[in-house]
């Protein structure tokens, strides 16, 4: 009976356009927000900012980057970590050259930049097609990483090549304490899933899906293709980018070129095949999986008798949890936990009656 | 059935969240130790004799009275996994404070140093880390304990002049780097140009991409080149290859000289007949001979509590790595103690024991590890200690040491440690440490 | 004039190598449309169990034998537990499934047979030959021999051989195939054990070459760009495009390194591959499908 | 020529690698009638329609589209010049919605930009509303308002061959390509079909070309008839006319020259 939708209907098309159709949806959204910006820091420890929802969150961003590109219009990217390290990169030298600009600039500026090199790279996209693509989105990984090693510049010449994240200030205020970049990783990620989610239901967001399902036909009716796949690789590349600022600068608080290599691409691949290709939600179930399953394991075995089973065999049993789970989705639930979200709140619409 | 699951991993973290404190007389060490994928071969040697030392240490009857313990967390050599282990980890057990991290990771070091810091928890980066936090007052959490990069490849250059016969035969001389293709292999091709100009050898620089497992052209480079050393600045499967391929090219292994990363049994062993002959330095020399190891083995090892899943691997280079990373812990403890009391000590206190280090002949004699580890002694301004190796070559089965200590011209690379300490404090805004006022 | 000439060589005989792992996608990809990921995965899998026999004290052939059963057996479990249920699925799909088979892979070897480096002897020595005054290596040359048998006996495999014929047949239209009575799932079982058996050779190999580790499973991103420019479906395209890859990417990292900077092995055939998918979307080999609407 | 032909094709030649599929095929479809292309299979009807919107670039003739004249469309220019069309194996977006396909035939009708929109500044909003009421209109039109939100992939064939018909319809388009939009029909489908497709043309006055086999439904629905064979054009004209011409005739009952 929570969830009764009878007496609420839609009067006019902007009703029909909302998020949450239902009031419920719509106050529990409210709900979590108001929980996520005030009662969270309340209530959390800096094992919970640092470890779990920092890191949580840039990976939903992350994911919903990669899910623009690939959920939505159905390009195959194995090169999301390269746009993160742009992202990275660029933020800092921005922070770094340009003194006095606010540290939101910057990390605009980054994913600016990172849009623009995920576009030269998403260029051969109208010739090449399905996964021969990847050929190009794994060069962006292997040049990318290549370049930021190689060129001094680009980590101010630090002998190691390790960035370090600048102040953490935005509008005099101080982020550095770990509730404070909990804060201001909540805030970049909250405005720019609001943007990303308008985004998905908007005309682009059609025309993406119509390139993904069937390109030829998506040509025919007028939607330019190259615009349209390009647009995806930038605003993809964006979101991407800023995920990458944030995960060197509220997260980390430092970052080497490594540190986005090709498994971090993998990670987000992931993230959007368990999380739902093609959905907003399934970023954030996503990154809660990829983020709490292998703490979930580990912490699990803590409890376990000592000696029991080693630190060795459980990272490789989670290894092969992952892999067993990535093929188990995609064989029984291609869309994934969202699917099985919506599932569930499809019966939760009915319950406590059956039917 | 996800749904359970999420309440399931909510449960367990709740748990961890909230351990019930309780007082003991124990010190905790917080292990971010690595045993599974790419560079498991050197975490479950260092972490196995780390361990086995902490072991032997509580058989002795702990420190002063004060039981060791510890736990592990995985990290995979992976940085956010560092990260999540540190802030797990530091905490303490049980009531049982955190002495010290000691990731043994580049990355993780640096992610965890800003931690480190504003968590008064020191952070030891024994034989790696930023070459810079050897400079203690900009760096006073921060140890690259016995040998900062820097003083690696000058220690490697004195050699080669002694081989010679005097560092002015060095004129002349045509020396190529082989260095890993990542900000760890790149760290001192600054300083070795330094050295380069003051003695006036030809330096060539050539990179290997990452991982290294291809190295066909660099060696066709090298043999064209002629060069009388090839400096090996490898990591992991690099170095197998390199001396695979440098066999493969005609180029003597005699002639190549691994730096402190390619200087383990994992690093020649795979190489098979490729890699006699090959040279490398080292801070802590394989072997059991040691008494220390002979006390490990038999109050540990032999009644079957050793943390090596393969106890062939007892002896060897990464293990008595962890074992010498036992005793410099160890020993900073006991220092502290000294001016804290007999008890479980802050992070903070730790660190004051870690920058009063000292280990002179006598006191190594009394551990028993005389050789095993060279002498040190740290202060407020210098977080190293030592800068000196001792150079082993590879017979085809097992590493011979060649050479005693050798040092490195630390009066030469302190201004450079100190110019590179300085642009960090700018960039951060820290205000150093005056070390004079230091006790 | 001579050194261009070495470095040209050790570059084809590098690629050969290459080659070597990316035969075996090629064989899967013809038989089932599938882009195997884990087929570096399956060949660290092949040789740490063969290396880990051998160090345990079983004979050199009777560790090739039970290594080659294991990975007929893998194969066999891979065809039913992941290619039969995605069967019809989108090509993309089926590659990210592979991908989370090469983890279940990498982590199962792992959890075997631990994470130590071996070092694994073929009693091939590998002191330099000189020829001409150029160099070259035994070994390379033995691996560029045992390539072209592989090459020879899978030429004979599908020219003069019933499953041959029935997996040509299923590689030209699956659907046809199955109506004059090829069991698709048979061959499928057949190809990916075949493939298993180039992974081991690949894997023993690569393991002399490099020691047998965890990094072993990288040389699918060595035969990834192989394979664009050879095209998917052409046994003789992986050995052209792996020769091609080799060759340039060994000349441009000592002619173009000292202008824009060394180490650039790992991105070069990529961006190489791209170029010619510009020129040619379907690889060197294969061939471009009209689309019909 | 008639003056009001609103699409002229010249001499139009295509090959695929040296496969001749249609040789020097003219004809003209006047604006407002409904053409139908009929023939046996591979005659080359659907590559012809191809040509018309751009999908084939022939490699000889013209094109004359609306008083513009070129040598090869382009899809793109196509749907901007007004050509819409359905496929014969349908060409839906399968993973979306009714509404949202047919939302997808209005992009060309769009004027705020894509940062607008998803900002939800300036004109998108209105645009928004404006774009939801003419698509509903459209689905009204074809009477498939129930299955608005349904995903279309989920939907039977008869009702997918609607939406895939709403969406061409919803770009407003002056000429409108069908291929096969009955095939696979019963009688009463094909019916209701038919019915829309008049009303199509009477209402909006939509110019129509289509392809179809049944040769009652393509008799009673269309002005003009085009008859083709083996990549060429063996007649052209009213329906009665071309009934009775014997090589249409020949062509239908195989009996070759």
């Amino acid at each position: 009976m929570l969830y009764r939708e009878a007496g609420q209907f839609s009067v006019r098309y902007a009703d029909d356009r909302r998020f949450f159709r239902l009031r419920q949806g719509r106050l529990g959204l409210a709900a979590l927000l108001t929980f996520a910006f005030l009662g969270v820091p309340l209530l959390g420890n800096d094992y919970w900012f640092s470890a779990i929802l920092i890191p949580f969150l840039v990976l939903s961003l992350a994911g919903l980057g990669l899910n623009l590109l690939t959920g939505y219009a159905g390009q195959l990217s194995l090169g999301s970590a390269a746009f993160m390290a742009v992202g990275a990169f660029a933020t800092y030298n921005f922070e770094l050259r340009l003194p006095g600009l606010p540290l939101l600039a910057s990390i605009v500026l980054g994913g600016l930049s990172a849009a623009l090199v995920a576009v030269l790279f998403g260029l051969p996209s109208l010739r090449i097609k399905g996964f021969y693509l990847i050929v190009s989105t794994l060069a962006a990984q292997f040049f990318v990483q290549w370049a930021l090693t190689r060129f001094g510049w680009f980590s101010n010449y630090n002998s190691s090549g390790v960035i370090t994240a600048p102040p953490l200030q935005v509008a005099g205020l101080d982020f550095s304490s770990p509730a404070g970049r909990y804060l201001l990783t909540l805030g970049v990620v909250s405005a720019l899933f609001w943007l990303g989610a308008n985004l998905a239901r908007s005309e682009l967001g059609r025309n993406w899906m119509a390139v993904r399902d069937m390109d030829t036909a998506a040509a025919v009716i007028g939607i330019p293709l190259l615009k349209t796949k390009l647009l995806a690789f930038a605003i993809s590349g964006f979101f991407l980018g800023v995920a990458g600022a944030l995960w060197a600068f509220t997260y980390l608080g430092t970052v080497e070129p490594h540190g986005f290599d090709l498994s971090r691409s993998f990670q987000i691949l992931f993230i959007i095949i368990i999380g739902g290709l093609g959905s907003i939600l399934g970023n954030f179930l996503g990154a809660a999986f990829i983020v709490l399953f292998p703490l979930l394991l580990s912490n699990l075995a803590t409890l376990l008798p000592a000696g029991f089973i080693d630190a060795g065999q459980l990272e490789n049993l989670q290894k092969m949890v992952f892999g067993v789970l990535i093929i188990l989705f995609l064989i029984k639930e291609p869309e994934g936990l969202a699917r099985l979200w919506q599932r569930f709140r499809e019966r939760a619409r009915l319950w406590p009656l059956r039917y | 059935m996800f749904k359970r699951t999420f309440a399931g991993v909510a449960l367990a973290l709740a748990a961890t969240a909230f351990i019930p404190v309780q007082a003991a007389n124990e010190q905790y060490f917080p292990l971010q130790s690595y045993r599974v994928g790419p560079y498991a071969a050197g975490g479950t040697g260092f972490f196995g004799g780390f361990i086995d030392y902490l072991k032997y240490v509580n058989a002795n009857g702990g420190v002063n009275g004060v039981k060791l313990t510890w736990s592990e967390c995985e990290t995979e050599y992976v940085v956010e996994k560092g990260v999540e282990c540190y802030e797990r980890l530091k905490k303490g057990l049980n009531g049982a404070p955190a002495a010290a991290t000691n990731p043994l990771s580049v990355g993780i070091a640096y992610a965890t140093l800003d931690r480190s810091t504003a968590d008064k928890l020191p952070l030891i980066t024994i034989n790696h880390g930023r070459t810079d936090s050897t400079d203690g007052s900009v760096f006073p959490y921060v140890f690259p304990l016995q040998l900062n990069p820097y003083s690696e490849v000058s220690a490697i250059v004195n050699w080669i002049g002694e081989q010679s016969g005097g560092a002015a035969q060095l004129k002349g001389k045509k020396i190529v780097t082989l260095y890993h293709g990542s900000p760890y292999g790149k760290e001192t091709n600054e300083v070795l140009q330094v050295l380069a100009d003051k003695y006036g050898f030809e330096l060539t620089l050539i990179e290997v991409p990452h991982p290294g497992n291809e190295q066909q052209s660099q060696w066709l480079n090298i043999r064209r080149l002629k060069p009388d050393w090839v400096i090996l600045r490898g990591w992991g499967v690099m170095n197998p290859v390199a001396l695979k391929t440098a066999q493969k090219v005609g180029f003597p292994a005699n002639r190549i000289i691994g730096n402190i990363w390619s200087n383990s049994e994992e690093d020649a062993a795979p190489a098979g007949a490729a890699a006699k002959g090959f040279i490398s330095i080292t801070t802590h020399p394989s072997g059991t001979g040691f008494p220390v190891l002979q006390g490990i083995k038999a109050q540990v090892v032999d009644k079957g509590e050793g943390d090596l899943a393969d106890p062939k691997r007892f002896g060897t280079v990464y293990y008595n790595l962890g074992v010498v990373n036992g005793i410099l812990n160890v020993e900073a403890l006991r220092i502290a103690q000294e001016k804290f009391g007999q008890q479980p000590l802050t992070g903070e206190q730790v660190r004051w024991g870690f920058e009063n280090l000292r280990l002179d002949d006598a006191r190594l004699e009394a551990l028993g590890a005389k050789g095993l580890v060279q002498p040190l002694q740290l202060s407020c301004a210098d977080h190293e200690g030592g800068g000196a190796v001792r150079f082993q070559h590879w017979d085809g089965e097992k590493w011979n040491l060649i050479s005693d200590w050798v040092q490195a011209d630390r009066a030469l690379l302190r201004p450079i440690i100190e110019a590179s300490a300085r642009k960090y404090a700018e960039e951060k805004g820290i205000t150093p440490r005056d070390c004079s006022k230091e006790g | 004039m001579e050194f261009f000439f070495e470095v040209l060589i050790g570059g084809l005989l590098a690629g050969v190598m290459y080659s070597l792992v990316a035969i075996g996608f090629v064989l899967i990809y013809k038989a089932s449309g599938v882009f195997n990921f884990a087929q570096g995965a399956m060949v660290l899998f092949a040789a740490l169990t063969f290396v880990s026999l051998l160090e345990r004290g079983v004979p050199f052939w009777a560790a090739f034998a039970v290594t080659l059963a294991l990975m007929v057996a893998l194969a066999l479990l891979i065809e039913r537990a992941v290619l039969r249920p995605l069967v019809n699925r989108s090509p993309i799909t089926l590659f990210m499934a592979t991908l989370g088979l090469s983890y279940v892979i990498e982590g199962a070897a792992q959890a075997l047979w631990g994470a130590q480096v071996h070092g694994l002897e073929l009693g091939i020595s590998d002191e330099p030959l000189e020829l001409g005054g150029l160099l070259l290596s035994q070994f390379d040359l033995f691996a560029a021999a045992t390539a072209a048998v592989l090459v020879i006996a899978l030429s004979l495999l599908f020219n003069r051989t019933r499953i041959g014929l029935a997996l040509r047949a299923v590689a030209d239209d699956p659907l046809a195939a199955q109506a004059v009575g090829v069991r698709l799932q048979r061959v499928w079982a057949v190809v990916w054990a075949v493939a298993g058996f180039v992974g081991l050779v690949a894997g023993l190999l690569w393991g002399a070459r490099l020691g047998v580790q965890f990094s072993l499973s990288l040389v699918v991103l060595k035969a990834l760009p192989v394979l664009i420019i050879g095209g998917f479906t052409s046994v003789s395209g992986a050995i052209v495009g792996g020769l091609l890859v080799g060759a340039s990417e060994k000349l441009a990292e000592v002619y173009l390194g000292p202008w824009i900077g060394g180490g650039l092995e790992n991105w070069f055939p990529y961006v190489l591959a791209l170029l010619f998918l510009l020129v040619r979307p379907a690889g060197l080999f294969g061939e471009r499908a009209i689309e019909r609407v | 020529m008639s003056a009001a032909a609103l699409l002229e094709l010249q001499d139009i030649s295509l090959s695929f690698k040296g496969v001749r599929a249609i040789s020097d095929i003219s004809f003209a479809v006047a604006e407002g009638e409904i053409c139908a292309l009929i023939g046996p299979n591979g005659a080359g009807k659907s590559s012809l329609l191809n040509v018309i919107n751009g999908v084939y670039q022939p490699q000889q003739g013209l094109i004359r589209f609306a008083g513009r004249e070129c040598r090869a469309m382009r899809p793109h220019d196509a749907a901007l010049g007004g050509i819409a069309r359905t496929f014969q194996n349908i060409a839906l977006f399968k993973g979306m919605s009714v509404l949202d396909n047919v939302l997808t035939g209005r992009n060309l009708k769009r004027r705020a930009g894509w940062l607008e929109q998803a900002l939800r500044l300036g004109r998108a909003p209105g645009e928004d509303d404006r774009q939801r009421e003419a698509a509903e209109q459209v689905l009204a039109f074809l009477r498939i308002q129930p299955w608005r939100d349904a995903i279309v992939g989920r939907l039977p064939y008869g009702l997918q061959k609607r939406v895939e018909l709403a969406r061409a319809l919803a770009a407003e388009p002056r000429l409108l390509l069908l291929d096969e939009p009955m095939a696979g029909m019963n009688a009463e489908e094909k019916a209701q079909m038919s019915r829309f497709i008049l009303d199509i043309n009477r209402e909006f006055g939509t110019t129509v070309v289509l392809i179809e086999h049944d040769i009652g439904v393509v008799m009673s629905l269309s002005d003009h008839v085009v008859v083709l064979d083996y990549g060429r054009k063996v007649g052209d004209g009213p329906p009665d006319e071309v009934r009775r011409n014997p090589e249409v005739i020949a062509a239908y009952l195989g009996t070759r020259h």
